[in-house]
């Protein structure tokens, strides 16, 4: 079954940016030194914050529970060194707002040896208790997205799941770490999808790489064990092809219905690097500790894919990787799609894939916004074959409603593919997130009347 | 208290059907003593309107006398001058003889229907006069047909060129570009008026070729009469 | 370390190299080999035209900007192409002042009444173009012979008509457009003459050739919808190729359809008007098509003899509703658009 | 009028008049404030069909005028014994009446101007003014005022009519009034005189009026 | 003039000389209700549809005046049966469909001051057409009027959404939209002259 | 003759006419309350939607139903209110004015920019690119949507991009409110004057660093407010509004002015220990 398949079917639309990959695709991944003081904020996740269980003041060592899940869409934290709780109040977020958290200081010369806790093996454990396992080892979508990955792998009731799709595809520019981790974990992989096929009871698995990656998929499709039902497809490159819709379109050829999630046409998607997570951390019953991060862009000088501690303050780390001290922006996430940071003492995150700082000289940030010329390249960008111009016309007057039942606004997965095509520089992505918050916040409103 | 809007507006049939009737009889009368005023003026205003144009057209005409064109293609005089489009007017000199006819056409123009008319004299089988009633021309461009006197100069003498037993008009008449003339019954254009020209060609085309040999047939009637 | 200010912005952090006056900059210069040609063709009177009405757009554009207290929008050179396509509209010969209240009519009207760029529901060139039209028919219709023997010594009389002041009677050539020449003598213009500008008309309509290599680049660089003038010129193609088939005496053939008149302009540049035209692939076919079955059905049976400008007023007309009727379906919902989102 | 709510239908008017009795104010309003082409936007047809040149404009603003005065009394005068279900019947009625006799006193006068005016007179009858001001003032009001209303109303559509046509006229033929004010040279715009320049001569008044409006909240 | 094939009437009615473009008439609605499509297209298919009956009535009582000699009541008899014809059925769709009747709001008795039916009964008289030729002169020109309607309303939601300075805003720029459709109509001038 | 004909001839007709309408008339009739027009045209037709219902119309119709009274409207004036009242035969059912009230202080002059913002002019757009970039993470980021949702001209920005609300103006209709994405606007009784301008969270006097009038949560205010009044809760003071709040002892001490006082003339008076800021110029930018 190993047979590696060369698509060229892909989605409608879409764009083609620049990838800026080769600076760190080639290097490894190395591990990252323990910052003095990590900062673990409770929403690492999309849900319900998590729990602290520890109080001011006590010894953690590495690996042990932090805070434990706040109801079913919720996971675990888990810590990352070995150290004190040094306070639990208020920490920054990327989000520009507080929010709940721990501060742990590292214990500076422990040997940061991890608890093991309770295996789960992959041949005995039940579908239960495979995704019991990966909520507490506080598993969440690795991609960016950061959504509890047990709550996505539950079928729903009267809901199968025949296909399930590894999404390798990582199609953002610049960003190396799922490159990394195919090429460096193929084997916690190849675990990582045995627990899922079988907590999803998918009947085959299909590992979606884009054509840049071509290595990495000669790699997964020459290891691969025989017994799986696996299949390594190659895509052509093209953004963004990551978004798990445009995936399951590209490999299924079909459509997830507006409003509708993955399953509905039979399929689940996960990140690469959440299955080598999963084929790692599960066999020990382990949390979270650490991601791998791709440090790059014009203001660093060591650039690279890094093991990074979860809690380590951005300043840490750019201050190891010798970023330029003039830096002007740096982004948490790829340039399509990733959050633009105001404030360094914020921490890495699990779902922070990548961090990648420029100089103000480094960054062609266009000054002046048109007005809309009717080009309709956003029209021919959009993935979801939305009308980006009317909607961003319509959010300039704030029509939300409108978008909303009439244009499909909250189909856009915010991709940003129209705001980069946009010869007028008109800021459509904002405007679609503002409207959809607007959108929902009425809609709340309108049902607490 | 205005019982407009404060109660509820239901009022007796009865009196709607009466105040509405008797606001329509009323201004029934007033229209009527005000169309019996105005009458006799409004006519002589017509009648004279209607005479300029055909002394135009008919240059040296005295009296007139009105025809209609029976569907059977022969003429019958007619007294009142009902509107109809089915008119020609006999012009007469002081003489009493035959001076012209006056026949009224129209058709579409460049932006709307044109109305002319224009002078017909069949002993020489030539149009003596033409004159546009009502057009919706372009001004400045398309109402040149109204007053380019290098083209109204085409109508003194504009040839008919008829088949021996005048049966039917030979040769249409029809409008070329402004200096292109080369035939006799070809209409010299405006130029940056080529339209409205060419649609007047059209129109004069039309209806020479309909009635013109009605009129050699009906000769007879139209001399005889004069001399009565 | 870090002591700058950030800056901060929402994604995409990055954008396509390629900006609005990107754009329209690269239209100016497709129009300047069909610009250069009409004054080798037509000499001065023809570059004192472009300067004219391109310096009346620029200008009207800046002082109502500057009047309505907002910035000055002249860099975005959409007032460049506004003004040099109403030069390659009008007449070679046509009075300058007349030129220069088209520019003005053009932006003030045709583009800063609706808003501005962006905004103008018309093509304001033709907007322009059509306000001239019906204000001066006889000058607009005054056609000067190509390739005049001292057309780069001296200037047309007519061009420099005093303002407001009825041009001097037309020149000793008058000279009838292939169209009007067919619709009018019924006389047929030759190909070849047809395509490499031989002819009268208007100053930047005579050579198709070069017209079509301007939209070529423009296409090549992406910055225009080739389906714009590939569906007007098709749908004009196939209208008249029927008709021609049905009756050869009565009907001209495609090809002098085609190279003829202002067609290949108005499709490469004026129907192409981004702003103007709808923005969905389908609704630009349909549109295309509306524009090239009218202009036929114009130059055929109406009373002009060209129907270019008219018919692209008329599909800018239809394009809002185009952009409402003729949509994408919306990935992962049925047919119609209309359905609800849940 | 004891009860001023149950004018509610049009208290603007009402409310106005309250305020202002006297009845110059009824006169002036309609010239200038509550002018029915340039703030009312009331009676396009006339308005824009017959203004190409300034003589058509007056004609047809004093035929206009007439009616609205003679409409205004009688409705007035009439305003208790119609029944409201057949009141605007019955308003139409009387104005169609008038129309009719000014139809016929100007082919009377002249049938030059009766051609140049055309249907425009018959379309009187539909002018939103006439039937505008019966409805909603003379229904309401005493016979002094309706007719102050009336001739200020009438006075603000002559005027419209007249600066519509001025401008049409003096650019479409450089004349007005039939008189030539530019010299021969001077080239006519023929849009003017069509039907496309009355769209636009209209727009520009209103554009004059809006700008005025604007800037004197500026002042 | 009776002669006029009816394929003419309607392209002349509808195109050449749009009644709302080029004669003017019916422009207060054309200005009031061409704001939004969905009410456009409405009042141009009530508008159409008054028209029709009204042709039909001014026809029936054009042929009656001239029975009994009093066409000098043309004018006043057209119009009143005009009226009451608009108004009942404006009662009738009130109680119909009321969703209908707040769409079209004032404009329903405004159609009776609408100068598009009025003028069409006189021009249908003035030109002499017969019934069936009234008919279709009724339809081109209900269908010129809606294509006006439809056209200005689609331009007018596009720029609802534009950035229009404020003294401009409104019946100005509706009127400049209408002054350039009046141009571009003016293509249409000759259309089947030759 | 003639006469005779054409009397007869138009009477007739609209006496067909009228027989049909008036039959129509029978069949056809609708009813609706006349009074909800009148009430309607009384109405400030501002379609705000303060009273709570969704347009005027509809709270015409509630107010003819007899479902609200008209001290429902804040926008109308008081005599508008009484001409409704005095029409349908009600109580007028005044309530006490409520005003909008903004709990931030920190404009440009005394609150940081951590990082400079670029993009939709709006706050709520702001807002959502890492919080727009205020050091302060609760404060008021000044791109004004509230002045620009304000319908009635009583919000504008003050000369260091703060937000003041005209007292007068104000109607309550709570669309700023709805508007600030920091949700700083409140809707306030105009009779609460003692006011805690500042939402921070954070305690101790490195707040200071990002904004200079900030509540440092010291509590000196709940110390000499009389018997609970002030509680201290989430690091910010906490006024019990059921008390009898009318003392201006909690502000004497406030360090940085967070506690004040609102006067009769709208102003914002801070305790004589409160810092005083003097500098009228944005404090620079950057990050610590």
């Amino acid at each position: 079954m190993n047979i590696l398949h060369i698509r060229h079917n892909t989605f409608k639309h879409g764009v083609h940016p620049p990838e800026h990959k080769e600076d760190t695709r080639g290097l490894p991944i190395r591990q990252f030194p323990f910052a003095p003081l990590l900062i673990l904020p409770m929403t690492q996740h999309i849900g319900v914050p998590a729990v602290p269980v520890v109080r001011e003041g006590q010894e953690v060592s590495r690996g042990q529970l932090l805070a434990k899940a706040g109801g079913y869409l919720s996971v675990p934290l888990h810590a990352p060194v070995s150290g004190v709780v040094h306070r639990i109040g208020n920490v920054p977020t990327i989000s520009g707002q507080m929010a709940q958290g721990i501060y742990l200081k590292t214990f500076p010369f422990s040997t940061q040896e991890a608890v093991e806790g309770i295996p789960v093996d992959v041949n005995e454990a039940k579908q239960e208790a495979i995704l019991q396992a990966i909520q507490d080892a506080g598993i969440v979508g690795l991609g960016g997205a950061a959504f509890p990955t047990h709550v996505k792998l539950k079928v729903p009731e009267g809901k199968r799941c025949d296909t399930l799709i590894i999404n390798g595809v990582e199609c953002e520019p610049y960003l190396t770490t799922d490159h990394r981790v195919m090429l460096e974990q193929a084997d916690d992989i190849f675990m990582g999808i045995r627990y899922l096929l079988k907590a999803t009871q998918a009947e085959r698995c299909i590992i979606g790489i884009e054509a840049n990656k071509q290595d990495a998929a000669e790699h997964l499709a020459a290891c691969a064990p025989s017994d799986l039902p696996l299949t390594v497809a190659v895509l052509t490159v093209k953004y963004p092809q990551g978004a798990e819709k445009m995936l399951i379109t590209a490999l299924l050829g079909r459509e997830v219905p507006s409003g509708g999630l993955p399953i509905d046409v039979g399929a689940i998607v996960i990140n690469v690097a959440t299955t080598a997570e999963i084929g790692r951390l599960l066999p020990h019953g382990r949390g979270i500790q650490e991601r791998v991060v791709t440090i790059t862009g014009p203001g660093i000088r060591k650039k690279g894919n890094y093991l990074i501690p979860i809690g380590t303050p951005l300043r840490f780390v750019l201050e190891y990787v010798e970023a330029d001290p003039d830096l002007s922006e740096v982004y948490l996430g790829g340039p399509m799609m990733g959050v633009a940071v105001s404030n360094l003492d914020i921490p890495i995150t699990k779902g922070a894939s990548g961090v990648l700082a420029f100089t103000a000289a480094q960054v062609s940030r266009p000054h002046r916004v048109y007005p809309c010329i009717h080009c309709g390249a956003c029209i021919q960008a959009c993935p979801m074959s939305l009308m980006p111009n009317k909607l961003g016309q319509l959010a300039k007057f704030e029509a939300w409603d409108e978008m909303a039942e009439q244009h499909h606004l909250m189909d856009c997965f915010e991709c940003g593919s129209c705001s980069y095509v946009c010869p007028s520089h008109i800021p459509l992505v904002q405007y679609f997130r503002l409207a959809k918050i607007m959108v929902r916040k009425r809609k709340q409103s309108k049902t607490a009347v | 208290m205005n019982s407009a809007t404060s109660t509820p507006p239901r009022i007796g049939s009865g009196r709607m059907i009466t105040a509405m009737t008797a606001t329509g009889a009323l201004c029934a009368l007033f229209i009527v003593l005000a169309y019996q005023g105005t009458l006799p003026r409004i006519e002589y205003l017509k009648a004279k309107a209607l005479e300029k144009a055909i002394v135009e057209v008919i240059p040296g005409m005295t009296s007139q006398k009105v025809f209609r064109l029976q569907p059977d293609g022969t003429l019958q005089e007619v007294q009142e001058a009902a509107k109809d489009a089915s008119l020609v007017y006999a012009g007469y000199d002081l003489k009493g003889n035959l001076a012209g006819v006056a026949i009224e056409a129209s058709g579409m123009g460049f932006a709307d229907v044109i109305r002319i008319i224009y002078g017909y004299n069949p002993a020489t089988e030539q149009i003596i006069g033409f004159r546009v009633l009502e057009s919706k021309e372009t001004p400045g461009l398309g109402d040149k047909i109204e007053k380019d006197p290098a083209f109204l100069e085409n109508f003194k003498t504009l040839p008919i060129v008829l088949s021996a037993d005048k049966s039917r008009v030979q040769h249409r008449i029809v409008a070329v570009k402004h200096g292109k003339k080369e035939k006799a019954w070809e209409l010299d254009g405006i130029t940056g008026a080529t339209i409205s020209s060419r649609a007047v060609g059209n129109i004069l085309g039309t209806s020479t070729e309909h009635i013109v040999p009605v009129l050699h047939k009906n000769l007879p009637l139209l001399e005889n009469l004069a001399k009565q | 370390m870090f002591q700058k200010t950030l800056h901060i912005s929402t994604s995409p952090h990055v954008v396509r190299g390629i900006g609005t006056d990107d754009i329209m900059r690269n239209v100016v210069w497709a129009m300047a080999p069909t610009a250069g040609y009409a004054i080798w063709v037509f000499g001065l009177s023809a570059l004192l035209m472009l300067l004219t009405a391109t310096a009346a757009c620029v200008l009207t554009e800046h002082l109502l900007a500057r009047m309505s207290g907002k910035e000055s929008t002249i860099s975005d050179w959409s007032a460049v192409i506004t003004g040099a396509l109403l030069a390659l509209t009008l007449p070679p010969g046509f009075p300058l002042w007349m030129t220069f209240l088209g520019g003005v009519v053009a932006i003030g009207l045709g583009k800063f009444a609706f808003g501005g760029l962006g905004y103008n529901v018309f093509n304001p060139a033709l907007v322009g173009r059509a306000f001239l039209q019906a204000a001066f028919p006889v000058a607009i219709t005054t056609w000067h012979k190509a390739f005049a023997p001292e057309r780069f010594l001296s200037v047309t009389a007519s061009t420099l008509t005093f303002p407001f002041t009825e041009p001097a009677a037309v020149d000793a050539f008058s000279g009838a457009t292939p169209l009007a020449a067919f619709k009018f003598e019924h006389a047929i213009t030759p190909a070849y003459d047809l395509a490499l500008g031989l002819i009268p008309g208007s100053t930047g309509e005579t050579c198709a050739v070069l017209i079509a290599l301007g939209g070529l680049y423009l296409i090549a660089r992406g910055m225009m919808d080739w389906r714009i003038p590939v569906s007007i010129l098709a749908a004009v193609g196939v209208f008249s190729s029927i008709l021609h088939l049905a009756d050869a005496e009565a009907y001209p053939s495609p090809v002098f359809m085609w190279l003829s008149g202002g067609l290949m302009l108005g499709a490469v540049f004026m129907a192409t008007d981004m702003v103007a035209s709808p923005v969905t692939p389908l609704g630009v076919w349909v549109y295309g098509t509306l524009i090239g079955v009218l202009v036929v059905v114009i130059r055929i049976w109406g009373g002009l003899p060209e129907g270019v400008m008219y018919a692209i007023l008329l599909g800018n007309a239809v394009s809002p509703h185009l952009d409402k009727l003729v949509i994408p379906r919306v990935y992962g919902t049925s047919r119609t658009y209309k359905t609800k989102a849940t | 009028m004891s009860n001023p709510i149950s004018q509610g239908q049009n208290n603007k008017g009402f409310w106005s008049a309250l305020a202002q009795s006297q009845s110059t104010n009824e006169f002036l309003k309609g010239l200038w404030k509550e002018n029915p082409v340039f703030v009312q936007v009331l009676g396009m047809c006339p308005t824009l069909a017959v203004t190409n040149s300034a003589r058509n404009g007056l004609a047809m603003g004093l035929a206009t005028t007439f009616v609205l005065l003679m409409s205004n009394t009688l409705v007035s005068l009439l305003r208790k014994v119609i029944p409201r279900q057949v009141r605007i019947a019955s308003y139409i009625l009387i104005i169609a009446t008038f129309v009719t006799l000014v139809d016929y006193a100007i082919q009377a006068i002249s049938m030059e101007l009766s051609k140049a005016l055309g249907a425009f007179i018959s379309l009187i009858v539909v002018n939103c003014v006439i039937l505008g001001r019966a409805e909603a003032f003379a229904s309401k009001n005493t016979v002094g005022r309706s007719i102050m209303d009336a001739l200020g109303m009438g006075f603000g559509f002559v005027m419209a009519l007249l600066a519509l046509g001025s401008v049409r006229e003096l650019l479409g033929y450089g004349s007005i009034f039939g008189l030539l004010v530019f010299p021969p040279v001077y080239q006519e715009w023929v849009i003017m005189i069509l039907p496309a320049g009355g769209f636009f001569t209209l727009a520009l008044w209103l554009f004059v009026f809006n700008w005025y409006k604007t800037h004197k909240k500026a002042l | 003039m009776t002669h006029e094939s009816l394929w003419a009437i309607f392209i002349n009615a509808s195109l050449i000389n749009n009644f709302v473009l080029a004669y003017f008439l019916g422009i207060c609605p054309f200005l009031g209700v061409s704001g939004k499509m969905a009410t456009a297209s409405k009042m141009g298919g009530a508008v159409t549809f008054v028209m029709l009956i009204s042709s039909v009535c001014a026809y029936a009582l054009h042929s009656l005046l001239v029975a009994i000699g009093a066409v000098y009541l043309q004018l006043i008899s057209y119009i009143v049966v005009i009226a009451s014809a608009v108004q009942l059925v404006e009662m009738f769709i009130k109680k119909v469909s009321p969703t209908l009747f707040r769409a079209l709001g004032i404009f329903l008795p405004l159609i009776t001051t609408n100068c598009a039916i009025l003028g069409l009964a006189l021009f249908q008289t003035n030109k002499g057409y017969g019934l069936l030729q009234s008919v279709v002169y009724a339809l081109g020109a209900g269908a010129g009027f809606t294509l006006a309607l439809i056209l200005m309303a689609g331009l007018r939601e596009r720029l609802e959404y534009a950035e229009t300075p404020n003294v401009v805003k409104g019946t100005v720029l509706t009127l400049l939209i209408a002054g350039i459709l009046s141009l571009a109509f003016m293509g249409f001038a000759g259309l089947g002259s030759n | 003759m003639a006469i005779v004909i054409a009397v007869v001839a138009l009477g007739s007709l609209t006496l067909l006419l009228a027989i049909l309408l008036a039959a129509a008339n029978k069949k056809l009739y609708v009813y609706e309350d006349p009074r909800i027009d009148a009430v309607e045209d009384m109405l400030p037709h501002a379609n705000c939607g303060a009273c709570g219902f969704p347009g005027c119309r509809p709270f015409a119709e509630a107010l003819v139903n007899g479902q609200a009274l008209p001290g429902r409207c804040t926008v109308s004036s008081d005599e508008g209110r009484k001409r409704i009242a005095l029409y349908l035969g009600v109580a007028l059912g005044a309530e006490e004015k409520y005003v909008a009230r903004l709990a931030c202080g920190g404009g440009i002059n005394v609150a940081r920019n951590r990082a400079h913002y670029h993009g939709i002019s709006s706050c709520r757009a702001a807002a959502l690119v890492s919080g727009g970039g205020k050091g302060c993470l609760w404060g008021c980021l000044g791109w004004g949507d509230c002045v620009a949702v304000c319908d009635f001209d009583a919000l504008h920005l003050n000369e260091h991009c703060l937000p003041v609300v005209d007292v007068q103006k104000c109607t309550a209709c709570g669309a700023c409110v709805e508007a600030c994405p920091k949700d700083l606007f409140s809707l306030q009784p105009v009779s609460r004057r003692l006011w805690v301008n500042c939402k921070n969270l954070e305690a101790g006097d490195q707040v200071l660093e990002e904004c200079q009038v900030a509540c440092t949560a010291c509590g000196r205010c709940a110390m000499d407010a009389p018997g609970g009044l002030i509680t201290m809760v989430h690091n910010l003071p906490l006024i019990d509004y059921s008390q009898d709040h009318r003392t201006q002892a909690p502000i004497q001490r406030c360090p940085t002015g967070a506690i004040g006082w609102w006067s009769d003339d709208g102003d914002f008076l801070k305790g004589p220990e409160s810092r005083k800021v003097i500098r009228q110029t944005p404090r620079k930018e950057g990050f610590s």
